[in-house]
């Protein structure tokens, strides 16, 4: 793990890195998200991260599906191709992206209904090919831009705008990752910049899939524990009067807390996560003792957060298909097309 | 008519029985003979045990469509006997086993009769289960190598070709050939009035199928990235494509690869996967059938919404919902035309035959790129998998990929901005850029409105503004699709208009209505959109019959909205029951209606 | 004109800042004056911070199309001030915030300014940031009262009504109002020339959006399985639906529900579902729009290919792709009426306001289950999200479901055989059984080929007995669609036709070309297949104009393709900017034609 | 675990059951797969364990996706309703079909190919409301149908008709459903009928999503574990020789071995799998051990079968949405329409 060091503290929003970029360099247009939505914390740790990393903003492609998290693409490295596609359905275009070159730094940022909901079967088999690319779920529970329906991620028992509990088990992504044989799986928090920046970094040099799960708080519709006091609160006071159509501004939610310690975190709600961050002699090596460990703090009612899971040594989906180092959007015509003569030497198996 | 070299016969079978091989062996003969043969493989959805026919039809004069009447019938499936035996023309002869009792579903007064002991003779000299079912299937067409007087030398060398370097096969299946080829000589007069007699009109032909033909295409116009996901009848063309290109573009040395092919999970997955290596700058494409474009759908509106190329295989079968997949239709013409939910409208082209399969494939990736936008190939499940005869195909070395516009990191250096969607050169396509090339190359691609400069967009102005430019886009590809073929005086009162694979049968109606004195003029179209000589076809004929094989005329309806000539002014000729349509059925239709006229 | 109760105005505000109280109590007390009123909510696919306007537009005569033409404009949202004033027609007023200084983007000549000082007012008399941004919202509706002449006593019952058990939230509502009212009163010459006046208009009507009526409409029906995945503007269908059941179909005692709604993963289960529910028995149902069709295609052709019942709304949004999906449009008409590969074809209907949708919701699935077919009932973003004045919606006491043709335990137990397709009655409909209710009644529903009994068959005729029946079928269906909406002499040269919520531009339009002596017949077409009136319109007119809100004019396709009219004799009028049509455009574009023609 | 007994043995044919059928009245059409398929020997055992329970067949809904596996419920039970639908799609069926009426016994079958694929999205959504359905997975490792590719549950490196290796983890459908909450799981071979017997029975009677995935040997495309040498015998000897048209026929494997114990069963194409069943005393009330013992067996090389885990006391989806005892079908017009007094009543909020 030895690249996922703490980020360096205290960068003036100017300073340059490696390749004498600014921090700015690597944004994009201003957010149209709401005041305090927990994917702008993402964004911001993703600039930060390929800042860190030095990396030529144009030479990465970022993609998504369809949903404020989807959105998000555009507000980052404005100098890189991005692409937000159609709703769950970004594992794909990536994977053939990735086919086609192989050269890009790819990373596909998408939400827990673009994932787990109707983009279920592609992000598991994208998983599945080990498919190069650093995959940000904005994992706030709920569809944000349709306004408020339980995503797959909802916790059982977890409370709607509409005060009706969630009857249905929660889809862990990580655990899914994990039985699916994933070869990087992260879990973080949005409002943990300093556990998330160096999460992304290692996600972006890892090669093949590398998965991470950010919890990332809907100020709108979020109703992360089902806490049933604070949502009759709010449907009592805010609701009802305003006809739902206002959003209260609020502050995004942060946090820092060291590795090992578990951190309880209110929601905007007024609910709480209880957020545990692996120790530092946590081994991510063992993707059975990783399950193991998620599941148990889990009904401990904990959600554990860090690198739970890294192989090194798979082969991502280029080195499956043998591909080589010259992408294949290179590669000459000439070394594509058999020519006339082949074409005539073919013919004769089909007389 | 001369009997000679103008025949048709129908081997019945049951499926996974091996008798594929017996069938391509006597196709394949017969071609060597310089004698134009056809073959329609009609296979069940099944692996084994449901019936299975091949039927062969030979003509000197080249015909090469279907024919329904059959001058032999080689029954060897009880299941489907009394379907068999009526299906033989009166005068004809019925071949069967012997081995067993004569079925009574086999008596028909008005047939000869042709009984060999297949079984019997292959259970007294060979041993196992296994090559004693093999062997029956060579056995019978060794019997028919006698009968219809097929070379036996062909034969024999084409066993030596496949079987060279296994003698031990090359005996059993040699002596198979002889049992059969014995018996029957002994035994009947050989040959019979229906017979072979050598040409030289194969010389410069080829067998293939325009699966393989259309995967060629691929290869050759440099396409790298396949994704699919198998459905009948497409799969045989990936797996063409594969073959072709580890023989073509795998460096052994280094062991790495010069293509990737991607089974993805499902339809979805395999055009979003072409819609990304598209994206990315790679020639990328997916074959299907209609279930598989309909599932495409959606992704399919944002290719066109957000302008990127994808090249997409329609190997129709017969519909609707999952049909009859061994069964050929052209039943998605609609669909895929106006693919997707909102306004849209989709380059497709249509193959005849294999050999246009191979052409369209290439001219596919050119429109797409040029175009910026999904362009569909449609064949059929008659075209994509049964062997055509089909003249060699050409290839011009001077052909380079028509990549549309796409700048170089060198313009986009110097140009002053880069905005995707502006129409620069007013000819409705604006330039595009690929990731990773430069950072003033950057976008946004979206499938959300968007207005001219990539930019997000809810207002109506700059909204109209870019899907109208599409529009204009996509209806200019009407001057660079394929230009329709044309045949006839051109001032006939008559006309024959049609599409992809019904191309034989209507040559072959257009010969025999003129035997009759019937003149026809005919055009087949290549392309959509429809190019301004399709109307002016259209307007100049007094009926034009408008054939084709769905229910519901769905060429005849891409020509009424996209030409506005009315639908009274063509008479539609359909034929949908799963067979490659057949010159029977166009003159039949067009005889019904001229009656109806008269 | 007389400005008194005609005219309209616009509300410039940012998303999420509670405004949408405001505007509709502003709606809710014109309605309740008598005078009718119209409003369109335009919105951004944002939760927070992107502009939004609300639209009003006030007609003594009973006109309730969009009108592009504002008289007033309350431009509260800094980032669209530019491109609002502009907006207002020359004489008008505009609005703003007073607080700050004047921004210069709001000045121009020839309309009057309004300054009022809604910031200050309410953080002089309300704490808290969310009450301060709340009552400033409340504040404007209350000077609008004031200028525009609004009934405050109206205005304090609407707001009893309301906040009656909350007197807090009472109090601090009228004390917005008031503050509003009464600056407005001792600051500007209340009412300005545009203002209301009451009247008896509204009393048989009830102000309802599209989605709403919808759901009612399948609560009314009976319908108990409603299967979806959200997608705008769909959404509110599905939670209208879920707040009638709760209220309607609940057992508070026994806490059961005689309803289930299931939130699907997307919206290929969703249609699943349906199509399970359906088969099982249920009627049931799913709301979606445009990029939710195509995903269903597949399984569309399976319900339509093994004749299942499934009721499906596309509320219509702007495409193609995810186009701008708070923008209205009709541009799925042709991927409804032919959805999914292969020959389809599908019964749809077309309301016109949330009054048919409701009445069409019923009628939907009458004709799902006697055609045991999908039904589609096309509405729109404008109608199905806006607020309309429509009569009371009318409940027939006596009305029973029509199951169509399902047989009883009884009816198997009697019968000598039941046989799934086998059209008994000549109608081309065959009964149907369901699941459980008799060992007789049971047969194997599938998509792929199949005959007449039910059975698997890879038979050419078989299989086009079958899909001909089909074809029949659905077509018959025309005879029992709602009937097209005729207005007009019936001798006119010139004829308008056009579908659902087109239709209240349409009247205006009528009405104004009358002023100007044009003559015109009116039809509105609400249900395909089209019957034979809609020809007959077609055929009987030297000039029909057709008016649709999409760019391909895809109305017109339809009526091309199924009436076998020529294109030529329809003149497209077209307007998809994603607004509702206006009569505006309606006008400009028939003008248009007939200079072109002149 | 009361009602997995061990099935009776030694009826004859035409033995009643308790309402006086025999076996014949469960069978369906005469079977079209390849003599020998797995498939056909699942079809047995379901006709066996529906007339054990004896339920009578009309009451019984079958449903499938499309595939060889998906053929078989026309196989079976002739008297129930059955539907073949679209590939991948039949989750989404029988969710709508048992929401309509739960009074009716659903069975679904389907592939490899048809769940684990296309249909994988579904199938976990399936899962996951816990649909009151048995799911049997006829589980080849290949595409039957369109013959012979690899499927999602290949084996990583086991070999292709044309003797490609699948370069992909295979997707283990058992651990997926424990992963996602399923209430019944369970894994068995197709030729081991004293063992699927029970299961199936046991699943027909678990309130919730009954997950079986079933082992089933594709006589013609079958390579489950790769075994270069046979398939390398294969395509030498057969293939080529005859264009691959000639499915030689072969007869079902059956095998049939105690409690606790391992057994190595030989497939058509000469390979191995060694199946490990449940001991006795295995507890499958522990999801989290299931889990794990299924992950150290196949890291053993051991496919474990049996009952895995069962969860007796959670809300199938019919509870869950609070459906009542009789079936929404059955509910006369009256109880479900307001009337026209109600809707002018309600229309007075409209105003
Ligand atoms: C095919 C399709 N169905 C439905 C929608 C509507 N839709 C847009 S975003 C969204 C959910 C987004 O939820 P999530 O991915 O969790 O993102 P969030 O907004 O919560 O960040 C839905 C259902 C769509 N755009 N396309
Ligand atoms: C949408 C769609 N895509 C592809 C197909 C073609 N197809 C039919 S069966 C099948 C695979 C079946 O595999 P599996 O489910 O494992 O069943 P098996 O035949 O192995 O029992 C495929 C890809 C189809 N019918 N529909
Ligand atoms: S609705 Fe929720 S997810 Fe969407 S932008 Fe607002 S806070 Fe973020
Ligand atoms: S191909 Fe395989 S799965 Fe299909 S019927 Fe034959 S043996 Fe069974
Ligand atoms: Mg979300
Ligand atoms: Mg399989």
């Amino acid at each position: 793990m030895t690249y996922i060091a703490k980020p360096r503290v205290h960068h003036p929003a100017l300073q340059k890195n490696e390749i004498g970029l600014t921090r700015r360099d690597y944004e994009g247009t201003v957010t149209t998200l709401c005041a305090g939505c927990g994917h702008d914390s993402i964004t911001a740790a993703i600039i930060h991260a390929f800042w860190e990393l030095s990396i030529p903003p144009h030479t990465v492609a970022k993609l998504s599906g369809i949903g404020c998290s989807s959105k998000t693409p555009a507000y980052f490295l404005k100098e890189a191709h991005g692409f937000n596609s159609v709703h769950g359905r970004m594992p794909s275009l990536v994977t053939g992206a990735n086919a086609a070159n192989g050269a890009i730094t790819y990373i596909g940022v998408s939400g827990d209904g673009d994932s787990l909901s109707i983009g279920l079967g592609q992000l598991c088999h994208a998983i599945r090919r080990n498919v190069n690319v650093l995959y940000v779920l904005e994992n706030n529970g709920v569809y944000g831009l349709t306004k408020g329906q339980f995503s797959a991620s909802a916790d059982p028992g977890s409370l709607s705008k509409r005060g009706e509990p969630n009857t249905m088990e929660a889809i862990d992504g990580c655990l899914m990752a994990l039985t699916l044989g994933a070869t990087f799986v992260a879990r973080s928090f949005s409002g943990d910049k300093a556990q998330l920046v160096p999460l992304l970094k290692a996600g972006l040099k890892h090669k093949g899939f590398a998965f991470i799960d950010v919890i990332s708080p809907c100020v709108t519709f979020n109703d992360h524990e089902g806490s049933t006091k604070s949502y009759a609160y709010t449907r009592e006071n805010t609701v009802e009067v305003v006809q739902a159509d206002f959003i209260a501004p609020a502050k995004a939610i942060t946090t820092e807390y060291d590795p090992g310690a578990v951190r309880e975190v209110t929601m905007h709600d007024g609910s709480t996560v209880r957020l545990r961050k692996v120790a530092d002699d946590y081994d991510p090596a063992d993707r059975d003792r990783a399950y193991h460990y998620i599941r148990k703090k889990h009904a401990e009612g904990e959600v554990v957060t860090g690198l739970l899971y890294i192989s090194t040594d798979s082969k991502d989906m280029q080195a499956q298909n043998s591909l080589g180092a010259t992408p294949l959007v290179q590669l000459p015509y000439e070394q594509l097309c058999p020519g006339s003569a082949e074409l005539a030497k073919l013919q004769q198996q089909f007389r | 008519m001369n009997r000679v070299n103008e025949f048709a016969f129908k081997i019945a079978t049951a499926n996974g029985s091996g008798s594929a091989s017996a069938n391509s062996l006597i196709m394949q003969a017969i071609f060597r003979m310089g004698v134009p043969v056809t073959g329609k493989n009609v296979f069940p959805s099944n692996i084994q045990g449901l019936p299975t026919w091949y039927e062969i039809r030979v003509s000197g004069k080249g015909y090469t469509a279907r024919t329904p009447q059959f001058d032999l019938m080689v029954a060897l499936n009880p299941a489907t006997y009394e379907k068999d035996v009526k299906e033989v023309q009166p005068g004809g002869w019925l071949l069967h086993d012997s081995t067993w009792p004569l079925d009574e579903r086999l008596h028909r007064s008005d047939i000869t009769l042709i009984g060999i002991p297949l079984a019997q003779m292959c259970n007294d000299h060979f041993s196992g289960v296994r090559e004693r079912i093999l062997m029956k299937n060579i056995a019978y067409a060794g019997a028919l190598s006698a009968l219809l007087g097929i070379d036996a030398d062909i034969i024999r060398t084409l066993l030596k070709e496949k079987y060279g370097r296994k003698p031990a096969l090359m005996d059993s299946n040699q002596k198979a050939v002889d049992l059969g080829f014995t018996y029957a000589m002994s035994n009947f007069p050989c040959p019979l009035p229906i017979h072979l007699a050598p040409l030289d009109k194969t010389k410069d032909a080829i067998l293939i199928d325009g699966n393989t033909a259309a995967a060629l295409g691929c290869v050759y116009a440099g396409a790298t990235v396949g994704a699919w996901y198998p459905i009948t009848p497409s799969t045989s063309m990936m797996e063409a494509f594969k073959r072709f290109c580890l023989k073509y573009r795998r460096d052994t040395e280094s062991g790495t690869n010069r293509f990737a092919i991607l089974q993805a999970e499902d339809e979805l997955s395999a055009i979003g996967m072409v819609i990304g290596a598209n994206w990315a700058g790679a020639r990328s494409f997916t074959p299907t059938s209609g279930p598989g474009i309909s599932l495409m759908n959606e992704f399919l509106g944002l290719a066109y919404y957000a302008e990127i190329p994808a090249v997409v295989f329609d190997v129709q079968r017969t519909g609707p919902s999952t049909g009859m997949p061994t069964r050929t239709q052209q039943c998605d013409l609609m669909m895929c035309a106006y693919a997707s939910h909102g306004d849209t409208k989709h380059i497709c082209l249509y193959p005849s035959d294999p050999r246009e399969a191979f052409e369209f494939a290439v001219k596919a990736f050119d429109l797409a790129e040029r175009y910026q936008t999904p362009v569909f190939v449609l064949t059929d499940l008659d075209i994509g998998m049964n062997d055509w005869m089909v003249p060699m195909l050409q290839w011009d070395d001077s052909y380079r990929p028509d990549r549309g516009k796409v700048l170089t990191a060198e313009q986009l250096a110097e140009a002053k901005a880069f905005y995707r969607y502006l129409d620069v050169d007013g000819d409705g396509i604006a330039a595009r850029s690929l990731p990773g090339t430069h950072p003033k190359g950057a976008y946004f691609a979206r499938g959300s409105g968007h207005n001219k400069f990539g930019g997000y967009t809810e207002d109506a102005e700059e909204y109209t503004e870019v899907v109208d430019r599409i529009a204009r886009k996509v209806n200019g590809a009407r001057r660079a699709v394929p230009a329709p073929v044309t045949q006839g005086p051109g001032n006939a009162r008559l006309g024959i208009l049609t599409v992809g694979g019904c191309h034989a049968a209507c040559m072959e109606a257009v010969d025999q209505l003129a035997a009759e004195g019937i003149v026809v003029d005919y055009m087949r179209v290549r392309g959509f959109p429809f190019g301004e000589e399709v109307t002016a076809f259209l307007e100049k004929h007094e009926t034009v019959f408008v054939v084709e094989q769905n229910r519901d005329g769905q060429l005849r309806s891409l020509l009424t909205l996209e030409t506005g000539v009315p639908v009274a002014r063509m008479e539609s000729v359909r034929y949908y029951g799963g067979y490659p349509m057949s010159a029977h059925h166009v003159i039949a239709g067009i005889r019904a209606r001229l009656e109806k006229v008269a």
